[in-house]
């Protein structure tokens, strides 16, 4: 059952990153799409967590981690750059 | 038993996961979009991170908890993202639906 | 330390590199100079001594944190690559003292750059792996990179991201193809593909073919092969000329891991791919030749010239390889090494005319006279004799070497008479430059130029090279004997397995 | 308020328990020898990283802390199922609007958890502190600060800014007592 | 998979030339980075693609070949050092050179129809 | 005493007197004879065993690899060139005593003319033709430094560029002929291709050789095409032109044709090509003196016909015209090097060489007129003069050929023209210069010269007059041993005599006389029609063809090399499609045997993000913030794909540097322009789209080539090692850090020095700041954010807890020092972000070069600690030592290099955005927007 259940939240993630994506593309403002890839980000992370699961195995831990931690940076990085243009000031 | 509960929390965290993500398409203006990757997304991303807790923790042996972690950094940055977005969103002056209450709250940040 | 010779030409600028970014030579000037001039005669002093190790005892092979090839990395000093690493060395010597007059300080963290750009250029002759080999590439090209800007004005800004971005291909290009071979072959240690590229069976060998031929367009550009040359004119020509100089020897990178791998792995063993870039690295090497003689008449300036002088000796030096014979080779050997001595020396002086020019600097047009014309005609005069292959130095026993040996290849009624004519059009863009520069006065200096005096650091390093036409000359005889026993091991594929993988000497 | 702290060699409790704590999660371990390790990091890595830490104020009541923690996990949960109740249903009904709630809280630290808890609980995002503070000096002149907000579905505007500030605010005046 | 794979790559690669090929010195440093990614790919494919085989002694059956990861390390690494390098230079270059054209001034012939 | 001595004695002589510069004028001369005088007096003891017939040879060996060595060999035509070369050359020294004036340097003149000398005798005495050929360069070089002796003059500096460019030429000409002659024989040694005619002219390359020798031999002896250089050489200090453009490098052509004579001649088209150029050029030289103005030129010209003359003599293919031959060669060059210093007087004295201006010298200087005119009517071919005795000679054989077949005729009847020309430049000389009225506006009142300085050409005008009048008993040993070399040791029957008889040869010397004399007089007739006729400059042309030809080489290098990045990388990427995708059509099946895996979903997901966020980047390309956000969805993905493909090391890394790469991007962002303008033309896009879409399809071609096959690598070995090899389980780690730490250390190198570079270039920077975004928004007012500052600072110690985890367990499971580093850096980045540089700078006083400097020294120094127990660098250690309380713990030197490796990449990555922090922190943003 685990495994059809995996593969059904796969494909719930696997519609999210679209409309995600789908939101990237159109837009229509920058901070849309900013918001766009950080929810990637995060759904990106739903991912590697299944697939970890499917596998059996707890390698994959550290990639979600670290997306957790470094998406953030990401984002605020990209609106510090639309609100005051140099990021390190 | 585990399997159930697994699954349950698996199901819970797609579905907030998706609601996010549909949220983020669906409504009308910035603001209103912001709502569902901030909310629903963390919380289904909590949902997800347990089911993985409990699945790891069952099937090799001894406890792992590690997955709370990234519950954690998410409980932390997300609203944060969130605040940086839509200050840059009040800096574009993206237009928020007409029925909006309270535009003029918003003040000048230039 | 004996026994670990071999890896002290890539440790020893590592460990200069970063003892010069320490304290005390990160503060003090002169400490640094001294420091820098110290370490880079050390280094130079310990490659002479693996290359009479070498001459001694044979090829050594060092196997890094002990692991044998083909699993862990090789150094691998042969007569070939024990002689480009003392080449490498005493140009870096010539180059830390020449810059110690000044130069130096006109950005930052000059010296421990060139440390470091000496380290990946001596890596890159002495790697066994090709894996290693790229990395070498780039620790030696983002020295350069960085030396490139030092000093630099806003011409060199343009030549330098130019340099770049194409460099930045090139390793992208050097990637696929180890990606290529690594999946044909299954391993990156060359010898070993060398030994594996004979067992190549059905469309694997085509495969193979397009790593190989991925990587002779990475050395290509490299080597600045026509048409991958088009970076090198402008690069040299407005870099500082004592990074220039250092520079003569990178072009030499490329054209070295040419003769390596196309002789090694894609060699007279190599079956179906034996000699596969052959028809291709001739006639571009027939076209690189014309492209640098048409560029040393087309330049207006001294450093332009010898840039393209460059050119010249790499497409040269690519006709040598192409022949693919040990005697080409043994010819390649020593015309490698005039050559480089040669434009480096050529480089330095075009710097030292520049500095006593003033304004006009090192353009090739009348202008005020150089303040010390003797010392820097008679050198000028000993440089262009080098270059050009005029008689007495060793750009002529160069000249007769390479013709002699190309006489009997297929396309030795092309490259003759191109090559003679090329001879012809750098006779006559040197003495053109020369005479013009020396003795075509218009105008009065200025005072600061006037006062200009070579710095007695700068006239070491200036000596240094020059007095290699010569030396390179006198002695001539043992020197082609080397460069023969060092060709003949390079196309001796047996005893490089044997030596590498087996362990034998 | 009280800014500084009892130890010197532990100058934020709170962060060294955190670390602790999240050491033993990363390894999944209790073992003696991560136990050790695990001390020493509590203790050097906030000793690192002190120089990077504006003087906050402390956690008074820990207790009280612990509660409003769960307080706040719970209205995250149901928070989230209106909200999502609200995305999934039609757009229309929906009123949304910016509201500025004026605030007691004048250190950045106890703000920035009001603002994280209003973002992640009912309809709420945070989006700005006013007055900015390149015109506000910390510490000089306590000026009356606001937060704005933006509201998903905004029905009664007094009736949520009450709510934020008793139900939010007010446990944490008291949790860093000022 | 393996066709999906060769594919992505081979998108890459024609995006990063495509953007390499532009004047200006973002675009180009974009198409550096995405050939980057594409040669990280490709240089990692020559170990052969596997599923759920880390090479991580113990954790699963088989191991999926280490060698070209640990390469794709190295180059992942030198590339960033590489694009660290050419955005501070691009940088520098508009600062000297007055516009960010990747030849260092802007053509005249901006008139359509003449490359 | 060896046959060596004679060259190096004039080399030392050459250095000796270029270190006279102290010593009085006198002084100096005695010295720098002295060394020839020694040599020809060598010379000279070893003539008599020439004179009988032997060859001296010595041979020192120098290349023998390459078949070159120093080889001397003295034999009858080498001893004839040595008594010339030396002889000439000690007269001329004295003479250039009295010559130069005070102002010019007489050691550098004398160091340059016996340099010359010892180029010369190198020459004639090599034995090796590799070694003649570096004399023969050699005499270029010392001629282009004599030519340009007064390098301030316009003409000197040309002259001596023309003279190079074209004897240069020549010279590899010359090379490539001799290379071909010696592959041909198998040697370079002289003796062994003289002694191989049959092989050589039997050999295919045999025409081809000759050519190229010849082209060398032509090109030095000034022959027709070739003259022109030679009166433009007389830019030289007369003494110079006396001694290399009359006596002996012109001659060195001349010599290469006796030389190479045994050897080469006696074929048709040696006949041909030698005697049509000697003959023409001794027509074109002799009519072209008669209108040179300037005495130089005069003589000039006329050498230039005599060497034709003697070219034709060669060319006849008869023995007694190669007697006649080598005779002429003597001859001319006592004659004309008399001439050219009695012209040096003249100069000398009145300061012009027009003979215009000059007029009625006798007057002034009868004594030198009377010298003068006795060498010109040598040149003139007059009766007890030596020119008469071989021009005789020469009328006679050109009698006796056949080889233009009914045409034959023609030769004496061009001679005779050629002679009667000879008789009326002559006469000019003699009676313009001498005679003709008074001189016309002089710059110096005329007189004698210096008494000493006429004895050189008192000396060259006896031997004229000995050899006219006693040929026999003057030169007949050298001639005969001259021809003997020549011949290849046959001499036929002759008779040098001044009295032959009434016979034909007499009565073309007859018509030669008369006809000259009257072309002289009729010269009025002769200048109108040669005014009519087009000016042809040769300096002109030859300047104007190499204008030319740079102006040709400047326009293809500035269209090639046209500064164009796109162009370069066009190309560079045309040859990449070239060498990758030929080889793919040559395959017959492009998918290998592995079994392949299946499609999920999620995969064709995450392709479809990679590709549409690919493509996206593209579109968007000009759209720079949006094109970046695409970006970073490829780079996400390429991690997710990492992880999906069993990488989990390259996911992390790949993440992390996702991080670090954004935000430098969003600092290019910054500080240039905010978006992209549209340059590219539709055909410039279609272009380009061509290129990037065939490149995609090849590297995907191959790609799938390469992974749908089975793959036997060397990892195995890794696998099994890991862990009992390097102590680790994570195997990608441990080939980081100990298989292959090699590569590591010189990874973070490169990251250090991209660090150093990086630094570098931030210096001084005048950076553009707009102060609004791209669309013309002021910037938001608020620096940093205050929620943003305080939850950065408390993610702070968690992201540094986070990076020594990952550290730590690098060795076994997916993690180690570099990504490590990247978190701890990123870590500090978000606290620049949050709090800007100088808030860090505050509290943070960190020198990040030393910082670097450090990662690297450990990483190095661990890997030189394993010298200290006797194994190679980098070879690691490690053991498991059992702590009561603790428990296991695994030590190994790969965790210190490791830390090297985290140290480093903190160091690097926080330089590089620390310095271009530091450097906004304080400036301030511009209100305009670029
Ligand atoms: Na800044
Ligand atoms: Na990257």
């Amino acid at each position: 059952m685990l495994d059809t259940v995996i593969l059904i939240v796969f494909a719930m993630i696997g519609l999210s990153l679209l409309l995600n994506l789908w939101r990237l593309l159109i837009g229509p403002s920058v901070p849309d799409r900013i918001l766009a890839l950080d929810t990637m980000y995060i759904n990106s992370i739903a991912l590697i967590i299944l697939y970890g699961m499917s596998m059996g195995t707890g390698l994959y831990f550290e990639a979600a981690l670290l997306i957790a931690m470094l998406g953030f940076v990401s984002t605020v990085a990209v609106c510090k750059y639309l609100l005051r243009g140099d990021i390190i000031e | 038993m585990t399997e159930w509960i697994i699954s349950i929390l698996l199901l819970i965290g797609g579905s907030f996961v998706l609601v996010g993500s549909i949220g983020l398409v669906k409504m009308p203006d910035f603001f209103m979009r912001l709502h569902g990757p901030t909310k629903a997304t963390t919380l289904g991303m909590a949902s997800l991170l347990t089911a993985a807790m409990v699945f790891f923790s069952t099937a090799q042996s001894g406890l792992s908890v590690k997955e709370i972690l990234i519950s954690i950094f998410l409980l932390l940055t997300a609203p944060i993202s969130g605040y940086m977005l839509i200050k840059s969103a009040i800096h574009h002056k993206l237009d928020s639906i007409e029925r909006t209450q309270g535009k003029d709250n918003i003040e000048d940040d230039v | 330390m004996i026994e670990h010779l071999t890896s002290l030409p890539v440790l020893l600028p590592m460990l200069a590199g970063v003892l010069l970014l320490m304290p005390p030579c990160g503060k003090n000037k002169s400490i640094r100079r001294i420091a820098s001039v110290v370490f880079s005669a050390i280094t130079f002093l310990f490659s002479v001594a693996l290359l009479l190790k070498v001459q001694a005892d044979g090829t050594q092979v060092y196997a890094i944190g002990d692991w044998s090839a083909p699993f862990g990395i090789v150094l691998v000093a042969d007569p070939l690559s024990t002689l480009l690493v003392c080449l490498t060395t005493l140009l870096s010597v010539v180059c830390v003292l020449y810059a110690s007059a000044g130069d130096d300080e006109k950005g930052s963290f000059f010296h421990p750059l060139v440390h470091f750009l000496i380290l990946g250029v001596n890596g890159a002759f002495l790697t066994g792996d090709a894996f290693n080999l790229f990395v070498f590439f780039e620790v030696l090209l983002i020295a350069s990179y960085a030396l490139l800007m030092h000093g630099g004005d806003k011409k060199n800004t343009r030549a330098a991201l130019q340099y770049v971005i194409m460099n930045l291909v090139g390793s992208a290009v050097f990637l696929i193809a180890l990606g290529v071979l690594y999946g044909v072959l299954g391993t990156l240690n060359m010898a070993d593909m060398a030994q594996k590229v004979t067992l190549l069976q059905g469309d694997d060998v085509y495969l193979a073919k397009i790593g190989g031929l991925l990587l002779l367009v990475v050395f290509a550009l490299k080597g600045a092969l026509l048409p991958l040359h088009l970076w090198l004119p402008n690069t040299y020509a407005t870099a500082m000329p004592i990074v220039a100089a250092l520079f003569a020897i990178m072009t030499k990178v490329g054209v070295y891991s040419m003769m390596r791998v196309y002789t090694l792995i894609f060699g007279d063993e190599a079956g179906e791919l034996s000699h596969m870039a052959q028809n291709w690295l001739w006639w571009l090497a027939l076209a690189t030749i014309a492209m640098g003689a048409i560029g040393v008449l087309a330049s207006q300036d001294l450093r332009k010239l010898v840039a393209n002088l460059v050119i010249v000796s790499v497409g040269t030096l690519v006709a040598l390889v192409a022949v693919q014979t040990v005697e080409a080779s043994s010819a390649a050997i020593y015309y490698l090494v005039h050559s480089t001595l040669v434009t480096a020396a050529l480089f330095i002086l075009a710097d030292l005319i520049a500095r006593q020019r003033g304004k006009v600097a090192d353009r090739i047009t009348a202008g005020t006279p150089v303040s010390q014309p003797m010392l820097l005609g008679a050198c000028f005069i000993i440089a262009s004799v080098a270059v050009i292959g005029m008689p007495p130095l060793s750009g002529f026993i160069a000249k007769v070497w390479l013709l002699k040996e190309t006489l009997d290849a297929e396309y030795a009624m092309v490259f003759w008479p191109l090559y003679l004519l090329a001879s012809l059009a750098v006779l006559v863009g040197v003495s053109k430059a020369g005479s013009t520069v020396f003795w075509n006065h218009q105008g009065k200096a200025t005072e600061s130029a006037r006062q200009e005096r070579v710095h007695p650091a700068q006239l070491v390093a200036l000596l240094i090279l020059i007095s290699g036409a010569p030396l390179m000359s006198v002695f001539a005889g043992p020197l082609s004997e080397y460069a023969i026993d060092a060709a003949t091991q390079l196309h001796d594929f047996e005893g490089n397995i044997n030596v590498i993988l087996v362990g034998e000497q | 308020m009280r800014l500084d702290t009892r130890f010197k060699w532990l100058p934020t409790p709170i962060l060294s328990l955190l670390l602790f704590f999240v050491w033993l999660l990363l390894n999944n371990s209790v073992s003696a020898g991560h136990l050790v390790l695990a001390t020493i990091l509590a203790l050097v890595i906030p000793w690192i990283t002190s120089p990077f830490r504006t003087k906050q104020p402390l956690v008074i009541k820990p207790w009280l802390a612990f509660r409003h923690l769960l307080l706040v996990l719970y209205d995250i949960i149901t928070a989230n199922v209106q909200v999502a109740i609200l995305i999934l249903g039609p757009n229309k009904k929906l009123t949304p609007g910016f509201v500025k709630v004026p605030l007691d809280l004048t250190h950045s630290m106890p703000i920035t958890i009001l603002a994280s808890t209003v973002s992640l609980t009912p309809g709420t995002v945070s989006a700005e502190v006013y007055p900015w503070r390149e015109c506000f000096t910390e510490g000089k002149k306590p000026e009356q600060r606001f937060l704005l907000i933006h509201v998903l579905n905004l029905k009664d505007e007094q009736a949520l800014i009450d709510t934020i500030k008793q139900r939010y605010e007010a446990p944490l005046k008291e949790i860093f007592q000022c | 998979m393996e066709l999906l794979y060769a594919a992505c790559v081979g998108v890459l690669v024609s995006c990063g030339v495509f953007l390499i090929l532009r004047s200006r010195t973002f675009p180009v440093v974009l198409g550096l980075t995405m050939l980057s990614y594409a040669v990280n790919l490709f240089l990692f494919s020559s170990g052969r693609l596997s599923l759920n085989s880390a090479a991580v002694l113990g954790y699963s059956k088989d191991y999926a070949d280490p060698l070209p990861q640990a390469f794709v390390l190295t180059a992942i690494v030198i590339g960033f050092a590489m694009t660290a390098f050419v955005v501070i230079l691009a940088i520098r270059g508009r600062a000297d050179l007055g516009n960010d054209h990747v030849n260092g001034q802007v053509p005249d012939n901006k008139v359509k129809g003449k490359v | 005493m060896t046959l060596l001595w004679i060259p190096l004695l004039s080399l030392l002589g050459s250095i000796i007197s270029s270190m006279t510069g102290k010593l009085t004028r006198n002084q100096s001369t005695a010295l720098s004879m002295l060394m020839p005088i020694i040599a020809l007096c060598f010379t000279i003891s070893l003539a008599p065993a020439v004179f009988s017939g032997d060859v001296i040879r010595e041979t020192i060996s120098w290349i023998p690899l390459l078949g070159v060595d120093i080889a001397f060999r003295l034999d009858g035509l080498a001893l004839l060139f040595v008594f010339m070369i030396l002889g000439i050359g000690i007269l001329v020294i004295f003479y250039t005593r009295y010559y130069l004036s005070s102002k010019d340097s007489m050691p550098k003149l004398y160091s340059y003319l016996m340099l010359f000398m010892t180029a010369m005798l190198g020459i004639v005495m090599s034995n090796n033709v590799i070694q003649l050929w570096f004399f023969w360069e050699l005499t270029s070089i010392s001629s282009f430094l004599l030519i340009s002796y007064w390098w301030h003059k316009s003409e000197a500096r040309k002259g001596a560029l023309m003279a190079l460019t074209i004897t240069g030429g020549g010279g590899l000409a010359l090379l490539a002929g001799l290379l071909l002659l010696g592959n041909i024989v198998g040697s370079y040694n002289l003796d062994v291709i003289l002694a191989s005619r049959e092989i050589i002219q039997a050999h295919d390359w045999y025409e081809v050789a000759l050519i190229l020798v010849l082209l060398g031999a032509f090109t030095k002896s000034a022959q027709f095409p070739f003259h022109f250089w030679l009166p433009h050489a007389m830019a030289a200090p007369t003494p110079v032109s006396a001694y290399l453009h009359s006596a002996t490098m012109v001659k060195a052509g001349i010599f290469l044709l006796a030389r190479f004579y045994p050897a080469l001649a006696g074929t048709d088209i040696w006949f041909i090509l030698v005697s049509i150029t000697g003959l023409t050029t001794l027509l074109v030289g002799a009519y072209v003196a008669l209108f040179k103005h300037d005495l130089k030129g005069l003589l000039a010209y006329s050498t230039i016909s005599h060497l034709g003359l003697i070219t034709l003599l060669f060319g006849l293919n008869t023995e007694l015209a190669t007697v006649a031959a080598i005779f002429h060669i003597i001859n001319h060059a006592t004659f004309k090097a008399s001439l050219f210093m009695a012209t040096g007087i003249i100069d000398h004295e009145t300061g012009t060489r027009d003979m215009r201006k000059l007029n009625g010298m006798w007057r002034f200087m009868p004594y030198t007129a009377t010298l003068a005119m006795v060498a010109a009517a040598a040149m003139a071919g007059v009766p007890l003069l030596n020119g008469f005795l071989s021009k005789e000679m020469f009328f006679a054989e050109t009698l006796h050929q056949q080889l233009l077949g009914s045409m034959s005729w023609l030769i004496p009847v061009l001679a005779t023209v050629a002679g009667a020309l000879a008789v009326a430049y002559s006469a000019r000389f003699i009676h313009d210069v001498f005679f003709n009225g008074d001189p016309i506006g002089l710059p110096r009142q005329p007189s004698e010269p210096p008494r000493y300085m006429r004895v050189p050409i008192e000396i060259l005008v006896a031997l004229c007059l000995l050899v006219g009048i006693f040929p026999n008993f003057v030169v007949d040993d050298i001639l005969t041993a001259a021809s003997f070399a020549v011949l290849g040791g046959y001499v036929p029957e002759f008779k040098v005599a001044l009295w032959h008889g009434f016979n034909l040869p007499l009565l073309m010397s007859g018509i030669a006389v008369t006809g000259g004399l009257l072309i002289y007089t009729q010269r009025r007739y002769l200048y109108q029609f040669q005014a009519s006729l087009p000016p042809l400059n040769a300096k002109k042309a030859f300047d104007n063809s190499i204008y030319v030809m740079i102006k040709w080489c400047q326009r293809k290098i500035s269209t090639i090399e046209n500064g164009s990045l796109q162009r370069y990388l066009m190309l560079m990427f045309l040859v990449v499609l070239l060498a990758a995708g030929w080889p793919l059509f040559e395959m017959s099946q492009l998918a290998g045997k592995k079994q392949l895996t299946p499609i999920d979903v999620h995969n064709a997901v995450g392709a479809a993000l990679l590709i549409i966020g690919a493509v996206c980047t593209v579109i968007w390309s000009r759209k720079r913030v949006v094109s970046l956000l695409m970006l970073s969805v490829v780079g996400l993905m390429v991690s997710v794909a990492f992880t999906r493909f069993s990488a989990p090391d390259l996911a992390l890394t790949q993440l992390t540097v996702e991080v670090v790469t954004i935000i430098l991007l969003m600092l290019a962002l910054f500080f240039l322009p905010q978006h992209s303008p549209r340059e590219s033309s539709s055909m410039r896009v279609l272009r380009d789209l061509g290129i990037s879409s065939a490149l995609g399809v090849v590297v995907a071609s191959a790609c799938y080539a390469l992974i749908t096959r089975p793959l036997e690598s060397i990892s195995d070995f890794f696998l099994d090692n890991a862990k009992t090899g390097g102590g680790g389980t994570n195997v990608v780690n441990v080939i980081l850090v100990d298989f292959r730490g090699f590569d590591t250390l010189g990874e973070i190198c490169v990251l250090g020095i991209a660090a150093l570079g990086i630094a570098k270039l931030l210096v001084n920077l005048p950076l553009f700041m707009p102060g609004s975004d791209s669309e013309g928004r002021p910037w938001a007012k608020e620096r940093y954010p205050i929620l943003l500052a305080s939850i950065s600072q408390s993610l702070l110690p968690l992201a540094l807890l986070v990076s020594f985890y990952i550290f730590l367990r690098g060795h076994n499971l997916p993690g180690g020092g570099f990504i490590a580093g990247l978190v701890t850096a990123i870590a500090f980045i978000l606290q620049y972000i949050a709090h800007g540089s100088n808030w860090i700078a505050e509290r943070l006083t960190i020198n990040y070069r030393k910082i670097i400097a450090s990662g690297i020294a450990i990483a190095l120094f661990t890997g030189v600690g394993s010298w200290f127990f006797g194994r190679s660098f980098m070879t690691t250690w490690f053991d498991y030592f059992d702590i009561p309380f603790i428990g296991e713990i695994e030590l190994a030197s790969a965790l210190v290099f490791d830390l090297g490796v985290y140290i480093t990449v903190v160091g690097a990555t926080l330089m590089i955005l620390a310095s271009l922090g530091k450097l906004t922190a304080n400036a301030p943003k511009e209100e305009v927007n670029i």
